[in-house]
């Protein structure tokens, strides 16, 4: 070994140390070095707010170390997530334990005290709820449409017994579109009074839930049955009445009006050969199917769009005779506005879907149509929030049809001497919370407010209508109203065992092409009182007699704040507050007295008062801090 | 003639200033000579493997933080990846990146310590140790800003990491990172040329090619030998294969080799975290997962470049919300199987030495 | 009285003490023997206290700064804490041996100040064997040390204990060689002649017996690069880890004395003691101990340690070889030019240095430190 | 990339060098019976193209009615690696051939499977619990342990 550039080395390490004689030592005595506070912090504190936590025991089952026990007594008072996340606000956990005990009626009732369709949503709801069920975390949700179908096919009408109509108040209200939000607003106006008569163009009323819905997904002698409910409450419906003008209405002594058209009118596509023989347009075409008019259709069709048209269009055609489906939709699977499980419905029963293709032109040659389309690619994120999909030159294909039908989006059709404001995709603006239009007396809501949506969130509308109209003719806008026997000793749910969603018969295959049958047969009794009992009650759970968290195993890894759903546990993260004294510290700055708005840390000897150290608590959530009226002090005196 | 000398045992024991925690060593001397060296383990077992198979699979998290306490980031890594190939869930992109920068920063943090530590093994008294803690304070202030704690972070996620990064997590990353370089010429200057390491490091405690891979010893003790074998490269996972860094290797494997490894290995992490920050995508940080994992039936093997070695995560799910089986295979003590050779012969100081340059965390070697 | 008398050795030394000095001998004894008493106490808890916030700063930390204003206490806070705590003595430990190794470790420290000059002429006896004396002193400190090692029945005590005599011993001769370098020059063994003689400071005249003298000075004291006796990485506190208490605090003490008594006797040698220009002389004698202490600690917060067979290869067969030649070369440049050494022998003189490093650090090895066993 | 070999290729190879030594073999890994171990191990690691030199890991799993030892290979030269089982069923004193001949690597982790799962390796140097002190009964990590 040998030594050789004997001590230039060590020179040069000796150099190292001298020069940091000369700078400023690191210490964490200097709070400003010390970094802010992360946002998610993990302290020594953990601090659990009584009003948010609906003791769901997602958290006792989360901690690694069992530290957390939890009693729960079920008187609560907060609402079910999955009843918040239903737009009309139905109590999905009462009535699910009704249908658990075997009382389908009393389970129609409490429906019913939200929504007068009950047997309409059980078939087409789009279930919003069920993506926000607490059993979707052990297993998988709860299947809350079929339950509501379930309860609707075995009710023996409870429901009318509490059911009452004010008496008249002598005003009157027009309505215009018989849809889910006219039907809804007339039913609750009526029952509060008012003298309801509704305007339908069509000659059946029911709108889309009549003509934009085919039968095989929802029967139209159940609507009949629902919409005679309505009648029975006192509304009068006129159909085959097309509506020009507000202002004629006005005159003939209306107080307030309600206009609820929805979403009629097919968009064009607006390409070379569109208005040729056999292209047609989903909606008139859904509309005369389900209207009974005769309508040919080829052995080769092709469906132009993804939504809900578009696929009923596709599985309409089927049932007529056509021998071949094809569905083109210019983006893919993932971004297609269709119920899932409805494109599976397709695709089960045969229908073709070509993805990333858009036609372009369309030929017509001795009765058959030469669909020529472009392949697409996608792009960058559009304001929808979807891909754009852009053309890839030089790709085109062509295929030949017997028809084409153009599902690609509907839009309201507004004759213009209404005289309302028109907003985007031709919807008529209205003021969000009471749904008013700027002319006084004149209220929107549903499918023409909203543009196409869901069957639920009309009925929403149609609801919050009623209110607002209520109010404006002088009255308190109270349309909430309890139909069912008050529940008695509902314990919450002690332990619960695995168990998945029901398998739902449905028909076969041959059987659904030769009708329009509905394709999903309901749940069998036993069935469903199965699935009732997977409900994990979180509307009950509420009442937690005793919380406790065994500070000594606790290792503040946090995960129990993060399992909890509503957010009521939080650890605080608190640097001991150092008192600094300016003979303390040698090498003490001016700024490192402690000063309010400077954030003290350090590791520095925490001054101990007799009782606890003074901690600042640096939490985002401190707003959170003064609502948390008992505050559950956990603190072990720390570092005592 | 050979002086009549008796060995005797002395007990490199469990409470010693350099055994990195609680590891013992059962020298027999001879004076000062290293005649037989017996490592003996477990004074840290805490059978965490029956522990991990009580846990849910997100309950296991908190405790591999406590497997290499001085990497607890990367062995979270290796676990969560495990969990996420027997469940087949999907990381999104800027969780992939945050998870990267969040590893490099433990493998700069994880070296300092075993540099320093190794330094302060041979003599230098503390100076290296506190100019490379300063460095990691740094490092463990960025982590306190991301997750609140600075040893047990509990950050990542199966589907991704727990929490987004705050705002000032970037610019405090950049300034460390524009700073790091500096620092790491300054330990160069300050020991790398130094007589009196060179004497102590060069040419002791040699691990030769073929027994390193013999002994499938992992990290910069392989890398030390001359083998050029890093998970990273050899087989990248996470979105190791988007940057580009080269991996140091030594030639004789004696302990200035394994020195200087660590050091180039924590210059190439800074690289990497580099170009991590510059192609930080925006989006969600974890994927949309159940908080009771139920993975199908089956088994799934992840492994990870951690600083000491190849850490790697063996899950067996009989499809309940608990691992079967959760066997991890941890480099430090894999490492420790040629201590005996390697220290045969010298003298105390050079085992304490040599024991430092391999670099274990008891933590991880009894589980 | 007579024998005393005597006792002052022949040309009256005394005599020539400044006329001021009140009383006889016996009350400059009692002068100096307290002076030197509040001397060690004071500067050891000013060098304890120096190390601790320099090493600090070197470390880029802020060192003690708790006790007292600028934590100028700390060294008193340790003296208490160590005097508070109990005292162990080994079960199986000699007892006796044990109480009394502090004492003889602790002892011959303090002696060394009889002779070191504070000011011109101001030290408790002029003994023209100054030196000599300096050197028998302080080899008897080891005999201490192992009297520790051995008592605390425990093995790394006894290792420390063993690698401290054997490198004591192997770095006496460089020690004094490079002490004979300069009594050659300076003419006289007595410490005051060789402070007067340096109108030129020795360190300059002799730079290769400076360097060696201090490298020889820091294995005695066990001061890096070669702390073996202590060394915590390996051999846990060596002598001293049986001792708590009191006795602890003796052998602390002891590290510390020998440190300023190395600092001093290095300022005396070599920088030319209390002369200085402008400065009383005692101040100039302070300012170079702190110097030279500031330069130990420098060395110890940066350079590693040097294991125990390198250690002993460097002074067998690095240190005594440069040693001895630069005695020889000393040796010619007095017989060349005995009316006294003119300037730019000193240029001369670090030359040759340099050229001796150079060639003896390509040619000397320190030897593998692996033995086939 | 480091190529995962599939479990029937090399299983075909193996029973042409040793008729009757593969249990089962799926596409991700392959069972060799306990006594070929040895020899299956040699070969894997001595023939030029598949260089086994790097024992990854070793792991035992207890499945109740048999416990399954894990070897996972890694060859550097040509980066791929394979996972190798083997199955013992007796559950009171379960041997199987130690590796550590070819691997020096297995010296710790066959001693830890020894000691947690109470599987026996002859021909290991010296076969002592690792983790647990010498007087304790039982082996944890067996699903029966409690």
């Amino acid at each position: 070994m040998k030594f050789e550039r004997y001590g230039i080395g060590i020179a040069k390490g000796m150099a190292v140390t001298f020069r940091h004689l000369f700078r400023k030592p690191v210490t964490t005595q200097y709070p400003e070095e010390r970094l802010t506070v992360s946002r998610r912090t993990r302290g020594n504190e953990l601090i659990w707010d009584k009003e948010r936590c609906s003791g769901c025991t997602t958290c006792a089952q989360s901690c690694p170390q069992g530290t957390i026990e939890i009693v729960t007594s079920g008187n609560g008072a907060v609402t079910a997530p999955c009843s918040q996340a239903c737009p009309a606000g139905v109590n999905i956990p009462r009535y699910a334990r009704f249908i658990a005990d075997g009382k389908p009626a009393e389970a129609v009732a409490v429906i019913r005290e939200k929504i007068p369709f009950p047997s309409v949503c059980g078939h087409v709801c789009v279930h919003p709820c069920e993506a926000k069920c607490q059993r979707a975390q052990l297993d998988e949700a709860i299947d809350i449409r079929v339950l509501k179908r379930f309860a609707t096919e075995h009710d023996t009408g409870l429901w009318k017994v509490n059911s009452k109509v004010a008496p008249a108040t002598g005003k009157r209200v027009a309505i215009i579109g018989s849809g889910p939000a006219g039907l809804t607003a007339a039913y609750y106006l009526a029952k509060l009074g008012h003298s309801v008569t509704v305007f339908e163009a069509l000659p059946e009323p029911g709108g889309m839930m009549r003509v934009g819905i085919p039968d095989y997904r929802l029967s139209k002698d159940i609507l009949r049955a629902e919409i005679e409910e309505i009648k029975d409450v006192g509304v009068e419906i006129k159909t085959n009445t097309r509506v020009d003008s507000i202002d004629r209405l006005l005159e003939q002594g209306y107080n307030a009006i309600f206009l609820a058209i929805g979403a009629h009118q097919g968009i064009r596509m607006g390409i070379e050969g569109e208005d040729s023989p056999g292209v047609m347009e989903c909606v008139s075409f859904l509309r005369d199917v389900s209207l009974g008019r005769e309508v040919k259709v080829g052995s080769r069709v092709a469906v132009i769009g993804g939504g809900n048209a578009a696929i009923d269009s596709a599985r309409t055609a089927l049932r007529l005779g056509a021998k071949e489906v094809t569905i083109l939709y210019r983006r893919t699977q993932v971004e297609m506005p269709a119920n899932p499980e409805e494109v599976e419905a397709a695709l089960a029963e045969g229908v073709k879907i070509y993805f990333l293709a858009a036609p372009s032109r369309i030929i017509s040659q001795d009765g058959e149509l030469q669909l020529e389309c472009i392949r697409m690619q996608l792009g960058a994120i559009d304001a929808s929030g979807r891909r754009r999909p852009e053309p890839i030159k030089g790709s085109e294909f062509t295929m030949s049809f017997d028809n084409v039908i153009a599902a690609i989006g509907q839009r309201p059709e507004i004759p213009d001497k209404f005289g309302l404001p028109i907003g985007r995709g031709n919807t008529i603006q209205a003021d969000p919370d009471t749904l008013a239009t700027d002319r006084e007396g004149i209220f929107a809501g549903g499918d023409v407010v909203t543009g196409p949506a869901s069957v639920i969130e009309a009925i929403a509308d149609g609801r919050q209508v009623a209110i607002s109209i209520d109010k404006y003719l002088g009255g308190e806008g109270i349309i909430e109203e309890t139909l069912a026997p008050p529940e008695a000793g509902a314990t919450p749910l002690k332990k619960t065992r695995e168990g998945w969603r029901p398998q739902i018969s449905t028909l076969s295959l041959s059987q659904r092409l030769s009708s329009f049958a509905e394709v999903e047969l309901g749940l069998s009794e036993e069935m469903a009182v199965k699935e009732a009992k997977r409900c994990l009650k979180c509307d009950l759970a509420y009442g937690v007699d005793k919380f406790e968290v065994d500070i000594g195993y606790c290792i503040f890894c946090g995960l129990c704040v993060e399992a909890c759903p509503r957010n009521a546990l939080f650890m605080g993260y608190d640097y001991e507050r150092a008192r600094y004294r300016r003979g303390e510290l040698v090498m003490a700055k001016e700024d490192l007295l402690l000063s309010d708005e400077k954030q003290p840390s350090g590791y520095a000897r925490p001054k101990v008062e007799a009782a606890l150290p003074q901690q600042t608590l640096l939490l985002d959530r401190a707003e959170y801090l003064d609502k948390v009226k008992k505050r559950w002090d956990l603190r072990l005196p720390f570092g005592l | 003639m050979a002086i009549k000398t008796e060995p005797f045992v002395l007990n490199l024991g469990p409470v010693h200033p350099s055994t990195h925690g609680v590891f013992r060593m059962r020298t027999t001397l001879d004076g000062e000579v290293v005649v037989d060296m017996e490592p003996v383990f477990g004074y840290l077992h805490r059978g965490i493997e029956k522990l991990a198979e009580e846990r849910t699979y997100t309950g296991v998290i908190p405790l591999t933080d406590r497997l290499d306490y001085l990497a607890s980031m990367s062995n979270t890594l290796a676990y969560v990846l495990a969990v996420e190939k027997l469940a087949g869930i999907t990381v999104p992109e800027r969780a992939e990146y945050l998870r990267v920068i969040m590893a490099e920063l433990q493998r700069i943090a994880s070296h300092l310590i075993a540099v320093g530590a190794f330094l302060n093994d041979c003599g230098a008294f503390m100076t290296p140790i506190l100019y490379m803690i300063r460095e990691r304070e740094k490092i463990l202030d960025l982590f306190d800003m991301v997750c609140g704690q600075r040893l047990t972070y509990n950050y990542m996620r199966v589907g991704g990491v727990s929490h987004d990064i705050p705002d000032e997590f970037l610019p405090a990353l950049d300034k460390f990172v524009n700073r790091m370089p500096g620092f790491i010429d300054e330990y160069d200057q300050l020991l790398k040329k130094n007589e009196i390491l060179l004497v102590r490091a060069k040419g002791v405690g040699i691990l030769p090619k073929e027994m390193a891979i013999n002994i499938s010893a992992g990290g910069p003790v392989l890398r030390g030998s001359g083998v050029k074998w890093d998970i990273r490269k050899a087989d990248p996972y996470s979105v190791y294969d988007r940057f580009e860094f080269d991996i140091p290797t030594g030639t004789v494997g004696d302990c200035y080799d394994r020195y200087r490894v660590r050091i180039e290995e924590m210059r190439q992490s800074v690289r990497i975290i580099k170009q991590a920050m510059e192609q930080l995508p925006s989006g969600a940080v974890k994927s949309e997962v159940p908080h009771l994992i139920r993975p199908p039936v089956g088994e799934a093997y992840a492994h990870i470049e951690a600083p000491k070695g190849e850490l790697g995560f063996y899950l067996v799910s009989d499809n309940s919300i608990a691992p079967y089986r959760c066997a991890i295979r941890a480099p430090s003590l894999i490492n420790l199987t040629a201590l005996c050779d390697m220290v045969k012969g010298w003298k105390v100081a050079d085992a304490i030495a040599t024991f430092g340059s391999i670099d274990i965390c008891m933590g991880e070697v009894d589980r | 009285m007579t024998i005393v008398e005597t006792s002052l050795g022949p040309g009256g030394r005394l005599a020539a003490l400044p006329p001021d000095w009140p009383g006889g001998y016996w009350w400059h004894w009692l002068v100096f023997v307290v002076i030197i008493l509040i001397f060690v106490v004071v500067m050891v808890m000013a060098f304890i206290y120096m190390e601790r916030r320099g090493l600090g700063r070197l470390q880029a930390r802020l060192g003690p700064n708790r006790a007292g204003p600028l934590g100028i206490l700390q060294p008193v806070a340790d003296a208490i804490k160590v005097l508070l705590k109990e005292d162990i003595i080994p079960a199986k430990g000699d007892k006796l041996v044990h109480w009394l190794a502090p004492v003889v470790a602790f002892v011959p420290a303090l002696m060394i100040f009889a002779v070191i000059p504070f000011q011109d002429g101001a030290l408790l006896v002029d003994l023209n064997i100054g030196i000599l004396y300096i050197v028998a002193i302080s080899s008897v400190a080891t005999v201490g040390v192992f009297m520790a090692g051995w008592a605390s029945n425990n093995k790394f005590s006894l290792l420390g204990a063993m690698r401290d005599v054997a490198q004591v011993v192997s770095y006496e001769i460089p020690l004094v060689l490079s002490i004979a370098g300069v009594v050659l020059v300076a003419g006289s063994l007595s410490m005051n002649e060789i402070v007067e003689a340096q109108s030129v400071p020795f360190i300059l005249l002799q730079p290769l017996g400076f360097l060696i003298f201090f490298m020889a000075a820091c294995a005695e004291v066990n001061r890096t690069p070669f702390d073996l006796l202590e060394a915590e990485s390996e051999i846990v506190a060596g002598f001293h880890t049986e001792y708590s208490g009191m006795k602890f605090a003796l052998f602390y003490l002891v590290e510390y004395t020998e440190v300023l008594a190395l600092s001093a006797i290095i300022t005396t040698l070599f920088l030319s003691g209390w002369r200085g220009p402008l400065l009383p002389p005692f101040l100039w004698f302070l300012i170079k101990v702190v110097a030279v202490f500031f330069l130990i600690f420098w060395v110890r917060s940066t350079i590693p340690r040097l294991r125990i067979d390198q250690v002993m290869a460097f002074a067998w067969k690095c240190l005594l070889p440069l040693a001895l030649i630069n005695l020889f070369i000393t040796g010619l440049e007095i017989v060349a030019l005995p009316e006294g050494l003119p300037w730019f022998l000193i240029l001369v003189n670090i030359a040759i240095m340099v050229v001796l490093v150079v060639l003896w650090s390509g040619f000397f090895k320190l030897g593998g430190g692996r033995v086939e066993v | 990339m480091t190529v995962a070999l599939s479990g029937q290729e090399i299983a075909d190879k193996l029973d042409k060098q040793f008729p009757g030594s593969i249990v089962e073999s799926s596409q991700d890994s392959l069972v060799v019976n306990s006594e070929f171990l040895l020899r299956v191990a040699t070969f894997l690691k001595d023939t030029p193209e598949l260089d086994f030199s790097y024992l990854t890991a070793i792991t035992a799993v207890d499945y109740y009615d048999y416990f399954e030892v894990v070897y996972r290979l890694t060859s550097m030269e040509h980066n791929h690696r394979l996972v190798v089982k083997t199955r013992c069923c007796e559950r009171v004193n379960p041997t199987l051939p130690s590796v550590v001949s070819l691997w020096r690597g297995a010296d710790f982790q066959e001693r830890e499977i020894y000691d947690l799962m109470g599987i026996s390796f002859d021909g290991h140097p010296n076969l002592k619990r690792l983790f647990l002190w010498q007087g304790f009964k039982g082996h944890p990590l067996r699903r029966d342990y409690w």
